[in-house]
């Protein structure tokens, strides 16, 4: 209950009443404004008349706490991804991540650079992976359905094998943020 | 005696706070540390460095035509000024011509993109003071210019047309006629955004006379673009150190001399009108053939000249400058980019914001337009 | 309008080097204690003003840094560029930080990726671009920045299919982790 | 009983009706954008899954209990105020008090939710409040003193009474006979809505996004039906004190509904204010153009 302690196992829920839950989770989905990287520029025209997706029930909240959807947006500097791993816990639950973009999924073009990470899995459960650099409006509104999908299915589960492999996670983010200065438990 | 506290930080007098870097309010990925005294900033330092990608060491360890990808990739918005500058600097380096066609090619692309980041910027201007339709329809208008640039080039934000000698393509059958198709679409909504923002008596009381930047702060600072604009400098590489074919283009500079937001958003909302009766003289004035690139050495074994060079381009938020190296052997030696956010940014922010309200520090901080990942790289 | 210039320079410092001249734009090489010198001169009496960019080089065959200041007249448009050379080990280059307010942020970000130090600056050592950073100052040659990635992001999974459809297909997410070994599961 | 059953139809049919014309709103709102906007169901759905997210947020008990002022505070309202004039199962508890009361009501549940908000701890939520509070203290001056000007006039406090008053036809209704004090009404009900150009509690731009900002999943869904129950309960109260009140259901839907839209549609050409200036604003035109209205009536 408290957050400053370790995060218990979710259970697994079932039955009509998580099916209508599941559905209306997908048909509200709360996206962080926060643009991480450069697919940030292809999520403002998502929003204007063309692409729209205020008509999914797509909308942008200014503070992570009321979200349920984060969008790492391209390439994670290390500097950043301290920033992105407390932002994805102050999500409450359920929550989801979709990665933009090729550098999310094995480094893109900047699969040498010092600075960026490799393969966003090692540190945060991605639910849906989009490809591209950068992808298209059309290619981000097809990421989001199929993540309405997976949560009308309840496969959309990233949040809950992050806090039973948090000690993976942990492990694996601490060896690169090198100033590691959050507190361990924070939800 | 105890230790001395700076009056700006006494943590018993001021209210130490967070901007970013989730923050709706701050252009991109980066953040502002301020303290507050009340309502007032008392002290403002930004933090950037989270976009951070390394780019002049990868750079380093890149053929130079591979650098095309990246260079375009510093600035999101308008990447069409990197891969100029970096092919001018190559050029310059290697001595090698542009046809007189693909200078023109290269000019229109680069008029484009200037009028679709200034779409964005006007609009933009207004959505941080909580009027989004402005914001919403400066978006829209500059998808159409994107999808101009999709026919061109085959890509919506990162085009790598531009290369050295030349350009990627010829412009496609009936392109003029198309480009002419959304500026006269644009045209006719216009009117409708400069009453819905410039007549606004809400985003006049808003902009006029708050983010001073001082007639003298543009030669100390080395300030440039719309920000040094609409302090009355008459600065514009387009027309003072004419690159491509810009000395063959009639145009005027556009000044302000409100020093203030207004006068910035005013800049830019004049710089749209100019961008498209440039794009419109360069459409009719392009000679009609010719080559549009000239032909390269064997590109995985070509060695660019040793040299060093200063290359500059005025992109839409001011002048862009790519500093080159090059030893002669088969990757650049050291590529420095100085983007106009780099000053914008960091020391005039720093310095406009004591003082300002804390409802207008992401006021000011737009009106700057700056971008971040031209500042780390 | 650059002749004046290049004539007033040479007269002043007799050591210097031309580099590159153009109709608007000179460059010239000093010897490093001349440096400040020259630069003041250009402020003070030659109308450059401006700073525009302070950059450096590793010249790590030479065991050598150049330093380049790059100056700027605004009112005829024409550019200085001012070199000079240090020796690499302990380098140290005087802040112009109390000249032009713009300087600092420049050194700051030199210091921390060429470890190049400037005394005087009143900011230096703060983090600028980088967190928590351990290792050599990455913009130095003898840094490599592909093994460093490897060491501290694990490798970069090798492509097995040249059809990028497939390739991305196949690979998406589908990572040694304990949510790509799910997604392959599920599959 | 039957009070009972009215009472508990009269909340859950107003909570309906708020979520309704808020997504209604937020169509409108894309159109004026050039969008499809959302269906106008989106609330009830985000309310849904607000509801089931769940919460691990702690900041002690006020904090919790701030949702929970704000709907007690906008049942109140709703109850006091009639809602079809001449059918008695709608007049719920509207005997019990008068327009004061509703106003004092009014402002209580707006004072919890500012307490509760503050005791969240973010700096952000903190200088909400502060913006807030005196933003309200200075709408409700010039919406008292409209207040005021309309009971004077009218020679009675009840709000039945004041209903009873306009049912003479169109020109008996109070924006009519008071259309200064109408005015600093209506523009009072602006800042009362959160709409732009006195949008300057909830500013993500500038304060991301005001007392709401830790509040997230059942809270935040309490928060949100509160903010609808209490928007319908002053759409009746404005349709009682200026629009001749409701004498069916349908007109009472259609003013309301027409009422809602007019926030609406100004929000969409307006920047924010600055803080001082929406209040120097308030002060000074909202309230002279009521004090006109009052000073004719004492006359």
């Amino acid at each position: 209950m408290y957050c400053n302690q370790r995060p218990e196992k979710p259970g697994v829920k079932k039955g009509m009443l998580e099916k209508i839950n599941n559905m209306a989770r997908a048909n509200s989905l709360w996206v962080t404004a926060y643009g991480t990287g450069c697919g940030a520029i292809e999520l403002r025209p998502l929003g204007t008349s063309r692409f729209d997706m205020e008509r999914f029930g797509i909308a942008m909240r200014p503070t992570p706490r009321q979200a349920d959807v984060l969008i790492i947006s391209g390439y994670l500097a290390t500097k950043t991804l301290k920033r992105v791993i407390r932002v994805y816990e102050q999500i409450q639950d359920p929550k989801y991540i979709i990665a933009l973009g090729s550098c999310t999924i094995n480094g893109g073009m900047y699969f040498d650079s010092y600075n960026t990470l490799n393969v966003l899995d090692k540190y945060l459960p991605v639910d849906v992976y989009v490809m591209g650099c950068m992808p298209r409006p059309e290619a981000v509104i097809d990421g989001f359905s199929l993540l309405m999908q997976k949560i009308k299915d309840g496969r959309a589960q990233g949040w809950k094998h992050y806090k039973e492999n948090l000690d993976y996670y942990r492990e694996n983010q601490k060896k690169i943020i090198t100033d590691w200065d959050l507190p361990d438990y924070n939800w | 005696m105890g230790a001395v506290i700076d009056p700006a930080t006494d943590p018993k007098k001021t209210t130490h706070l967070y901007f970013g870097p989730q923050h709706p309010g701050v252009t991109g990925n980066m953040s502002i540390e301020m303290w507050f005294d009340g309502d007032q900033v008392t002290k403002a330092i930004t933090h950037v460095g989270y976009l951070h990608r390394a780019f002049e060491k990868l750079m380093e360890k890149r053929l130079w035509i591979q650098n095309f990808p990246l260079v375009c990739r510093i600035c999101v918005p308008e990447p069409d000024i990197n891969e100029e500058c970096y092919a001018m600097a190559i050029e310059e380096l290697a001595g090698i011509e542009v046809p007189e066609k693909a200078k023109w090619i290269r000019t229109l692309v680069l008029e484009l993109a200037r009028f679709a980041v200034n779409l964005m910027a006007f609009g933009g201007q207004s959505g941080t003071l909580g009027l989004h339709t402005a914001g919403m329809w400066g978006i829209t208008f500059r998808d159409f210019v994107l999808d101009l640039f999709e026919e061109l080039t085959g890509a919506r934000i990162y085009h790598i047309f531009i290369q050295p000698g030349g350009v990627r393509r010829d412009l496609p059958e009936g392109f003029e006629g198309r480009v002419e198709a959304v500026l006269k679409k644009i045209e006719e909504r216009l009117p409708e955004l400069d009453r819905l923002v410039l007549n606004n008596a809400i985003f006049k009381l808003r902009t006029q006379g708050v983010g001073i930047v001082k007639p003298e702060w543009i030669e100390e600072y080395g300030l440039v673009g719309p920000v040094a604009r609409a302090s009355g400098s008459t600065r514009d590489l387009r027309k003072d150190a004419p690159y491509e074919v810009y000395n063959q283009l009639e145009f005027d500079v556009v000044t302000e001399t409100g020093n203030d937001i207004f006068a910035r958003a005013m800049v830019r909302r004049r710089e749209i009108s100019q961008s498209m009766s440039l794009i419109r003289q360069i459409l009719k004035k392009m000679p009609k053939n010719g080559p549009v690139a000239t032909k390269l050495p064997n590109l995985t074994t070509w060695r660019v000249p040793a040299g060093e060079v200063y290359t500059r381009v005025e992109s839409s938020r001011g002048e862009y400058g790519y500093y080159v190296v090059s030893d002669g052997s088969l990757t650049p030696r050291r590529i420095h980019v100085r983007g106009p956010s780099y000053v914008h940014a960091v020391p005039l922010l720093e310095r406009m914001l004591v003082g300002a309200n804390i409802a207008d520090v992401s006021n000011i901080m737009v009106s700057l337009t700056t971008c971040p990942p031209e500042i780390e790289r | 309008m650059i002749d004046k210039t290049k004539k007033e320079l040479e007269i002043r410092f007799p050591l210097l080097k031309l580099v590159r001249e153009m109709h608007n734009y000179l460059h010239v090489e000093v010897e490093k204690a001349s440096a400040m010198d020259a630069i003041l001169m250009a402020k003070t009496s030659l109308g450059f003003k401006t700073l525009q960019l302070i950059s450096s080089v590793d010249r790590m065959e030479e065991n050598l840094f150049q330093m380049t200041w790059i100056l700027e007249n605004y009112n005829n448009e024409t550019t200085l560029l001012i070199s000079a050379r240090y020796p690499r080990e302990n380098c140290i280059v005087p802040s112009l930080s109390d000249i032009w307010p713009a300087a600092s942020a420049f050194e700051r970000e030199i210091f921390e990726m060429f470890g190049i130090s400037f005394p005087g600056n009143p900011r230096e050592g703060e983090d600028f671009l980088l967190e928590g950073w351990k290792d050599i100052p990455p913009m130095r040659r003898d840094f490599l920045t592909e093994e460093y990635s490897m060491k501290l992001y694990g490798e970069r999974q090798p492509r097995e299919h040249l059809d990028p459809r497939q390739y991305i297909g196949d690979m998406v997410g589908e990572w040694n982790t304990p949510m790509g070994q799910k997604r392959k599961e599920e599959k | 009983m039957g009070n009972i059953v009215s009472i508990v139809l009269t909340i859950l049919g107003a909570l309906s009706w708020g979520l309704l014309l808020g997504g209604i709103s937020r169509t409108v709102t894309a159109r004026i954008h050039g969008r499809m906007g959302p269906r106008v169901t989106q609330n009830f759905i985000d309310m849904w899954k607000l509801f089931k997210k769940t919460s691990s947020i702690h900041h002690g008990g006020m904090f919790w209990m701030a949702p929970m002022f704000r709907i007690t505070g906008a049942i109140c309202v709703l109850l006091m105020v009639p809602l079809v004039i001449g059918n008695s199962i709608t007049y719920n508890m509207s005997f019990a008090g008068d327009i004061f009361l509703v106003i004092y009501i009014m402002f209580f549940g707006c004072l919890g939710m500012a307490l509760g908000a503050g005791n969240s701890g973010h700096p952000y939520a903190v200088i909400a409040v502060s913006r807030g509070l005196a933003q309200m203290s200075s709408y409700e001056l010039s919406f008292s003193i409209a207040v005021v000007a309309i009971a004077v006039g009218l020679k009675t406090f009840r709000i039945e009474g004041i209903v009873e008053a306009q049912q003479a036809g169109i020109l008996s209704w109070n924006i009519f006979r008071f259309p200064f004090a109408s005015a600093g009404a209506l523009i009072a009900f602006l800042p009362m809505q959160m709409a732009y150009p006195f949008g300057i509690v909830l500013a993500p731009q500038e304060i991301p996004i005001g007392p709401p900002t830790e509040y997230s999943s059942r809270f935040l869904s309490f928060m949100f039906s509160g903010r609808a129950l209490f928007g319908t309960a002053k759409l009746i109260l404005f349709v009682s004190l200026l629009f001749g009140g409701a004498s069916n259901w349908i007109s009472l839907l259609v003013k309301t509904f027409l009422l809602y839209m007019y926030p609406v549609v100004v929000s969409s050409v307006f920047p924010r204010f600055r803080t001082e200036q929406s209040i120097r604003f308030l002060w000074f035109v909202p309230t002279s153009l009521a004090l006109v209205d009052l000073i004719r009536v004492m006359l």
